[in-house]
């Protein structure tokens, strides 16, 4: 007798994790021992670091005085501060949103934030470069203990912390079980996993998570005002941090769909990374795409409408004069193409049509950071009341192309060089995802449950 | 060829599994095929609980009409309006493009917004008035299956309803098809 | 965005020769039909003023106490905050760069007072009241405004409209010195000048190019029609 | 979402609809209380349009207060509708269930008051309202599309019939099922409004993604509409006003003040019409984190406009923060609104016990709200009263009596539109709770059976 077997085939539903506890551990060890294209990524980026360390020497010989040369550097650490350090925010949130999507993909992202170790050292020599604070607009507000160095390196180093806080807390499980499955038991007597034990590892990883987010902040409000709004004379929004933050979590967004996007294709994790963390994270991508156009707009309306000289200075510097054509590549990039694709709905629960919004993103950040970072270092006198004269725009030598490469390839480094130690998959989340998400059948269709313990 | 009469039959079943199972009945039985069987229920349930057949819509064509029309009234009356009537103010340009934004962005999306109010009142058959079959215990939690089939079969389909358990079973006047 | 105009109408204010009278303040109200500014008026901070004299001390005390004053009109400013904030074209500036206000379609929303840097407009919050015998001193050339309704200095637009029929009735051009606003007129010591900034011949353009021109807030970059010359002050100390 | 009470559809039915087919005693003493609050602002407000803009404080520098105070307010408090069910729809969170309809009411309601505001207070109330709107009335003067003034009505009306039309497509099931359980006047009333509704899985399919898809359109409506209110004060060149963080600030405040109103509105339901099985202290457990969340952004925001005012040390600038905090009356109010809007909620809502506790919940939001109310008229009156350079004039501005009363009134108003919206049609989500009940489902694991929730 047939059944009435018609199912509901095309229907989308939530990926459940179906991979036995024991292929976890596995997985993690095989994940821990990369072999192939890591020796060769490794020899690659170790290469370009070394060619931006030459860069920088090559800079630092140059002297301090010609501002206009350190730009590309500070853009670098900016660049770094608003991908690698921002990916993890994209995890933090899932967390402390209580996101299903994010577990299998948590520890990659959050590992991201380990290159803010290049950005601790990259902002000594940025920082001491700056002209005094004294005696002009600034955050310090002409205190003595007011030096950019100090402040930068506090909040900064806050980040790092936090973020290497977040990555090596929830990976002493891992490392315990990863190393209990090769019979290695002295690890283990260090985590019994006791349920007492996994509580305060919870309540540990969401108020870590919280710390990072506002560190996050707080690093954004402070790098960019020291390094860029206070080196424009005339120049005071009130917005420009947010705005600098916000750029910063769009990009964060792309880094994390491409950090995803290769994990799952090197590490071969098809089986626990499936389509929902890239349709959460492009959700998140699309409403921080449309934050980006209302921030700007409301800076751009704000200093345009009021039409005062020295607004009218600030907005041909940063937009109209000596960088309008790099504005607007920048814009298509940053901007147009990632709203006009992400607004299409089979793109958003794609994987190849992420990455390529991804890329077209990180690529626009780029433009953004260089413009703003080389207009503010190419203000000669930045005691003035207000602009007189917009200077040109900053053509980049060779040297400025190596720390930039070097810079960025450092941070790939370090997070290369962290896969050896800690395992890309957080095992511990992907089982209790396990236990936490199952396929039942209802009525005539199946249906994805998902508990919610809290 | 005799045009064969085609009658709806409101099966009122207690609980939705009672459902379900009077229409896998009904499929062997009465070889009720997914496209002649309606299910009246007081909540939604997961898609394709029943077995129905999914439902198709055109609903994302509204936003992106209205969005359209929006935006050509909005243009209309920034732009259209001060190139029939320049005024100066403030030394900006008569045109001023992101001052005008604005009243554009939001024509666009007062468009967007009342197109698809419009596509869902007109994607789910609303003002469909003369309520077909219906029973008020439906909002009660009951489910109400209403079949069309041809009259010859109307007596078997309502004893196949009845031994699944059907609390009630109304039979609707008999219509050419 | 404005072009080269023919026409800039405009005032020089030389504060070396203003000695604070308040004569301009007078006629400018009984030209323009203001209501009568009672001292409950000014003790609301509703009183009418379309030209007022601001009064500031320099100097601590008696022997080198100097008082200065500084009469404060709506400046015509070419990039006028009070224009792009008006809901319904009440306020804005015509092609010889005086800035209009419309009585008829204002409605009372008082942006434009707030937008204004200069505080140079008035809101009349009440009905306008005269006594019974005062009715036949108004000036017919000027409509009696409702309450609810903003009202600024015109450059007693009723003045230049007139001269301009009598010239083209004459088929002449307009010359300078022709007309003069209320207060210009009234000025006892002429410290008030006003004529078109636009044509280099006439008066008023030429003080315009004095060493002691100044504007008021200039930083705001509002590009305003009246231009300020400097107190001639022997013994004050040049401070940089 | 722990203790999850299995609620039959008959039962669900009978209390969510009791209110509205059967009038209580007290419906009528609610009513006339309400009515006579409405009534004062009303005759506050004639007084006002008969006599003129003079009877209230406003002098020559001070052109705005108490008015524009209120409109930011309550278009402040309108945005919580959209930030709870907008935002909660599209992350299909479990606790939006009994809160989406309420608040999205208290949106319409708020919306509507706030937008009588800006219309009442100008100087000749008869021709504001076909100056501003778009069309040419042969007078061969289009409204200035360039004025923030305009862009006001814009943003309100799109937002207004927006959020209207959004409350009534998702009211239609509802409707159904009141048209099933009424008899009489009110079936054929309720019959007409439902559209003929029978509750096809077409029909249902239609309602879910008509929440999730007027979701995502409404949410850029509602961050539109409060910046273009902010956008009034930061074109302005006013040294107090004159911020570019204006609009962020004012969405973040618009929606911290909002989503406490949302937590007052739900304690007062559940008080008035005894809902305990849907309004429970989980709700308000999550709303409480929601709030903490949106309480230390709404700060940072604080903190950037704030510093970056006296980040440029300008003259006027120093002047007005000096007189916002040192001067009289200021100073007092500033100091309340730090402790009222910031410095007490924050803490309390970090404890669990206060998030669980309703009355808790009642006041802190309570709190929050008379903290935001301050906010506002310490952000517009003393930069107003200070912003000149050469000091032409500066004065003190007193409140009036008509003031107060419009104030009120707008309280009274709100309440009462609010209070026979649930009189007419019932105000939690009928169907929600029923679909809750349907995609309830629970894991086992362990022993422990952890309730869990079915997602498409």
């Amino acid at each position: 007798m047939p059944r009435n077997t018609h199912r509901a085939v095309h229907h989308y539903r939530p990926h459940v994790i179906t991979v036995p506890p024991a292929q976890v551990v596995a997985d993690g060890r095989r994940l821990m021992r990369p072999g192939g294209a890591y020796g060769l990524a490794v020899a690659f980026f170790g290469l370009l670091f070394l060619l931006g360390v030459v860069g920088f020497i090559l800079r630092l010989s140059g002297g301090t005085e010609h501002r206009a040369g350190w730009a590309y550097f500070a853009a670098t650490i900016a660049f770094i501060l608003s991908t690698f350090q921002a990916a993890p925010v994209v995890a933090v949130a899932g967390r402390l949103a209580k996101g299903h999507w994010r577990r299998p993909v948590a520890r990659a992202l959050e590992m991201c934030s380990l290159a803010g170790l290049v950005s601790v050292l990259m902002v000594i020599p940025a920082a001491l470069v700056l002209p005094p604070t004294f005696g002009r607009p600034s955050l310090y507000f002409d205190s003595p203990l007011g030096i950019p160095l100090v402040w930068n390196l506090v909040i900064l180093g806050a980040l790092f912390l936090a973020g290497l806080g977040l990555v090596f807390l929830s990976a002493r499980p891992d490392r315990a079980m990863v190393e209990a499955s090769e019979g290695d038991l002295s690890g283990a007597g260090a985590w019994p996993g006791t349920t007492r034990q996994w509580r305060v590892l919870e309540k540990g990883m969401t108020l870590l998570s919280a710390f990072y987010l506002m560190a996050y902040v707080g690093a954004h409000t402070v790098f960019s005002t020291d390094f860029v709004m206070s080196q424009v004379p005339g120049w005071h929004s009130a917005i420009f941090p947010a705005l600098h933050g916000i750029d910063g979590l769009q990009a964060g967004c792309a880094t994390a769909i491409l950090v995803m996007a290769l994990v799952r294709r090197f590490g071969r994790l098809e089986a626990y990374i499936s389509v929902d963390p890239f349709w959460g994270v492009s959700k998140l991508m699309l409403a921080l795409t449309l934050l980006w156009m209302y921030f700007h707009y409301a800076e751009f309306l704000t200093l345009w409408y009021g039409r005062t000289p020295r607004e009218i200075a600030v907005l041909t510097l940063l937009y109209g004069g000596p960088y309008l054509g790099l504005f607007i590549v920048e814009f298509l990039f940053v901007w147009l193409i990632p709203f006009i694709m992400l607004l299409i709905f089979p793109v958003r629960r794609s994987i190849g049509g992420n990455v390529v919004v991804a890329l077209s993103i990180l690529f626009g950040l780029l433009l953004d950071r260089i413009r703003l970072y080389s207009a503010a270092f190419s203000v000669e006198d930045v005691f003035e009341h207000m602009l007189e004269t917009v200077p040109g725009p900053y053509i980049p030598d060779l040297v400025d192309i190596m720390i930039l490469a070097g810079g960025i390839s450092g941070a790939v480094l370090v997070y290369l060089l962290a896969v050896r130690l800690v395992p890309l998959l957080a095992l511990w989340e992907v089982r209790q995802a396990l236990l936490l998400s199952r396929a039942i059948p209802y009525l005539r269709t199946e249906a994805t449950v998902v508990a919610k313990p809290e | 060829m005799v045009v064969a009469q085609r009658q709806s039959l409101l099966g009122i079943f207690p609980t939705a599994e009672a459902a379900a199972e009077a229409l896998d009945e009904l499929g062997e039985k009465a070889g009720i095929t997914p496209d002649d069987f309606d299910v009246l229920t007081s909540s939604p349930y997961p898609e394709g609980a029943f077995g129905e057949k999914p439902v198709a819509h055109r609903l994302y064509i509204f936003p992106i009409a209205g969005a359209l029309c929006g935006f050509s009234v909005g243009l209309l009356l920034t732009v259209g309006t001060q190139m029939a009537y320049p005024l100066i103010t403030h030394g900006k340009p008569v045109i001023a493009i992101p001052a005008m934004l604005i009243v554009m962005y939001e024509g666009t999306m007062l468009g967007a917004i009342l197109f698809t109010i419009l596509g869902i009142l007109f994607e789910s058959r609303l003002p469909s008035f003369g309520v077909g079959l219906y029973d008020p215990r439906i909002s009660e939690g009951y489910v109400g299956v209403v079949v069309s089939t041809t009259s010859d079969k109307v007596p078997v389909v309502e004893r196949v309803m009845r031994d699944a358990g059907a609390a009630d079973v109304v039979a609707g006047p008999p219509r050419g098809s | 965005m404005v072009q080269q105009q023919r026409v800039r109408w405009g005032m020089v204010v030389d504060l070396d020769r203003c000695t604070g009278c308040q004569a301009c303040v007078v006629a400018c109200q009984t030209e323009n039909n203001l209501p009568i500014n009672t001292e409950d008026l000014f003790l609301q901070r509703r009183a009418f003023e379309w030209i007022r004299v601001e009064r500031y001390w320099e100097g601590s005390e008696y022997p080198d106490l100097k008082a200065r004053f500084l009469p404060m009109l709506c400046q015509h400013c070419t990039n006028a905050p009070c224009e792009p904030v008006c809901p319904v074209y009440a306020t804005h500036h015509d092609t010889q760069g005086l800035n209009v206000q419309v009585y008829n379609r204002c409605v009372g929303t008082r942006y434009c007072q707030i937008n204004c840097p200069y505080n140079a407009r008035m809101f009349n919050f009440w009905e306008a009241r005269w006594p019974e015998s005062y009715y036949n001193y108004l000036n017919p050339d000027v409509t009696v405004r409702g309450r609810g309704i903003m009202e600024k200095c015109t450059f007693c637009i009723q003045r230049i409209r007139r001269a301009e029929r009598k010239a083209r009735a004459e088929g002449r051009e307009l010359r300078d010195q022709e007309f003069q606003p209320a207060c210009a007129q009234a000025c006892p010591t002429g410290a008030l000048v006003f004529g078109n900034l636009a044509d280099p011949t006439t008066r008023a353009a030429q003080l315009a190019r004095d060493r002691r021109r100044y504007r008021v807030m200039e930083s705001l970059g509002t590009d305003p029609g009246v231009i300020y010359l400097k107190k001639v002050d022997p013994h004050a100390e040049e401070h940089a | 979402m722990q203790e999850r009470p299995v609620l039959s559809d008959r039962q669900i039915n009978r209390e969510l609809l009791d209110f509205v087919l059967h009038t209580p005693i007290w419906f009528w003493g609610v009513l006339m209380l309400l009515g006579l609050v409405f009534g004062a602002g009303f005759v506050a407000v004639v007084y006002l349009i008969a006599t003129g803009v003079g009877v209230w404080g406003e002098n020559w520098p001070v052109m705005w207060a108490f008015e524009i105070t209120n409109f930011v307010f309550w278009v402040g408090i309108s945005h919580a509708g959209v930030m709870i069910s907008a935002i909660l729809r599209l992350t299909q969170a479990e606790w939006r269930r009994p809160v989406t309809r309420a608040a999205e009411v208290l949106t319409v309601f708020a919306l509507a008051t706030a937008a009588l505001h800006p219309a009442v207070h100008v100087g000749r109330f008869w021709r504001v309202i076909y100056w501003v709107f778009p069309y040419d009335f042969f007078r061969g003067i289009w409204p200035n599309v360039r004025s923030p003034l305009i862009w006001d009505p814009s943003a309100i009306f799109t937002y207004l019939t927006g959020s209207s039309l959004f409350i009534y497509s998702v009211l239609i099931p509802d409707l159904a099922v009141a048209r099933d359980r009424s008899t009489g006047w009110r079936r054929t009333f309720y019959g007409i409004l439902a559209l003929g509704w029978r509750g096809n899985p077409r029909q249902w399919r239609l309602q879910t993604l008509a929440g999730i898809l007027l979701s995502g359109l409404i949410l850029p409506v509602f961050v539109s509409v409060h910046s273009i209110v902010s956008f009034d004060f930061a074109m302005a060149l006013v040294p107090g006003w004159h911020s570019t963080v204006f609009a962020p600030y004012f969405v973040i405040g618009a929606v911290w003040s909002g989503v406490a109103a949302v937590a007052t509105l739900m304690a007062i339901l559940r008080f008035m019409f005894k809902l305990h099985n849907y309004i429970r202290p989980d709700h308000f457990d999550a709303l409480g984190r929601l709030l903490l969340v949106v309480g230390n952004a709404w700060f940072y925001f604080f903190l950037l406009d704030f510093i970056f005012g006296l980040y440029a040390r300008e003259e006027t600038e120093v002047k007005i923060w000096q007189a916002r905090i040192f001067e009289w009356p200021f100073n007092a109010l500033f100091v309340i609104f730090l402790l009222t809007a910031y410095i007490l909620p924050v803490p309390l809502l970090m404890m669990r016990s206060v998030r669980r506790s309703v009355t808790m919940m009642f006041l802190t939001s309570v709190l929050i709200n008379i903290g935001m109310w301050l906010e506002r008229y310490i952000l517009i009156v003393p930069a107003l009263q200070y912003k000149q350079v050469l000091q032409f004039s500066w004065s003190t501005y007193q409140p009036q009596l008509p003031e107060w009363g419009l104030v009120i009134g707008s309280f009274g108003l709100v309440a009462l539109g609010v209070f026979l919206f649930a009189k007419i049609f019932p105000i939690i989500p009928i169907y929600e709770q029923k679909e809750s009940q349907v995609f309830a489902a629970e894991v086992k694991v362990g022993k422990v059976t952890v309730p869990g929730v079915i997602r498409e």
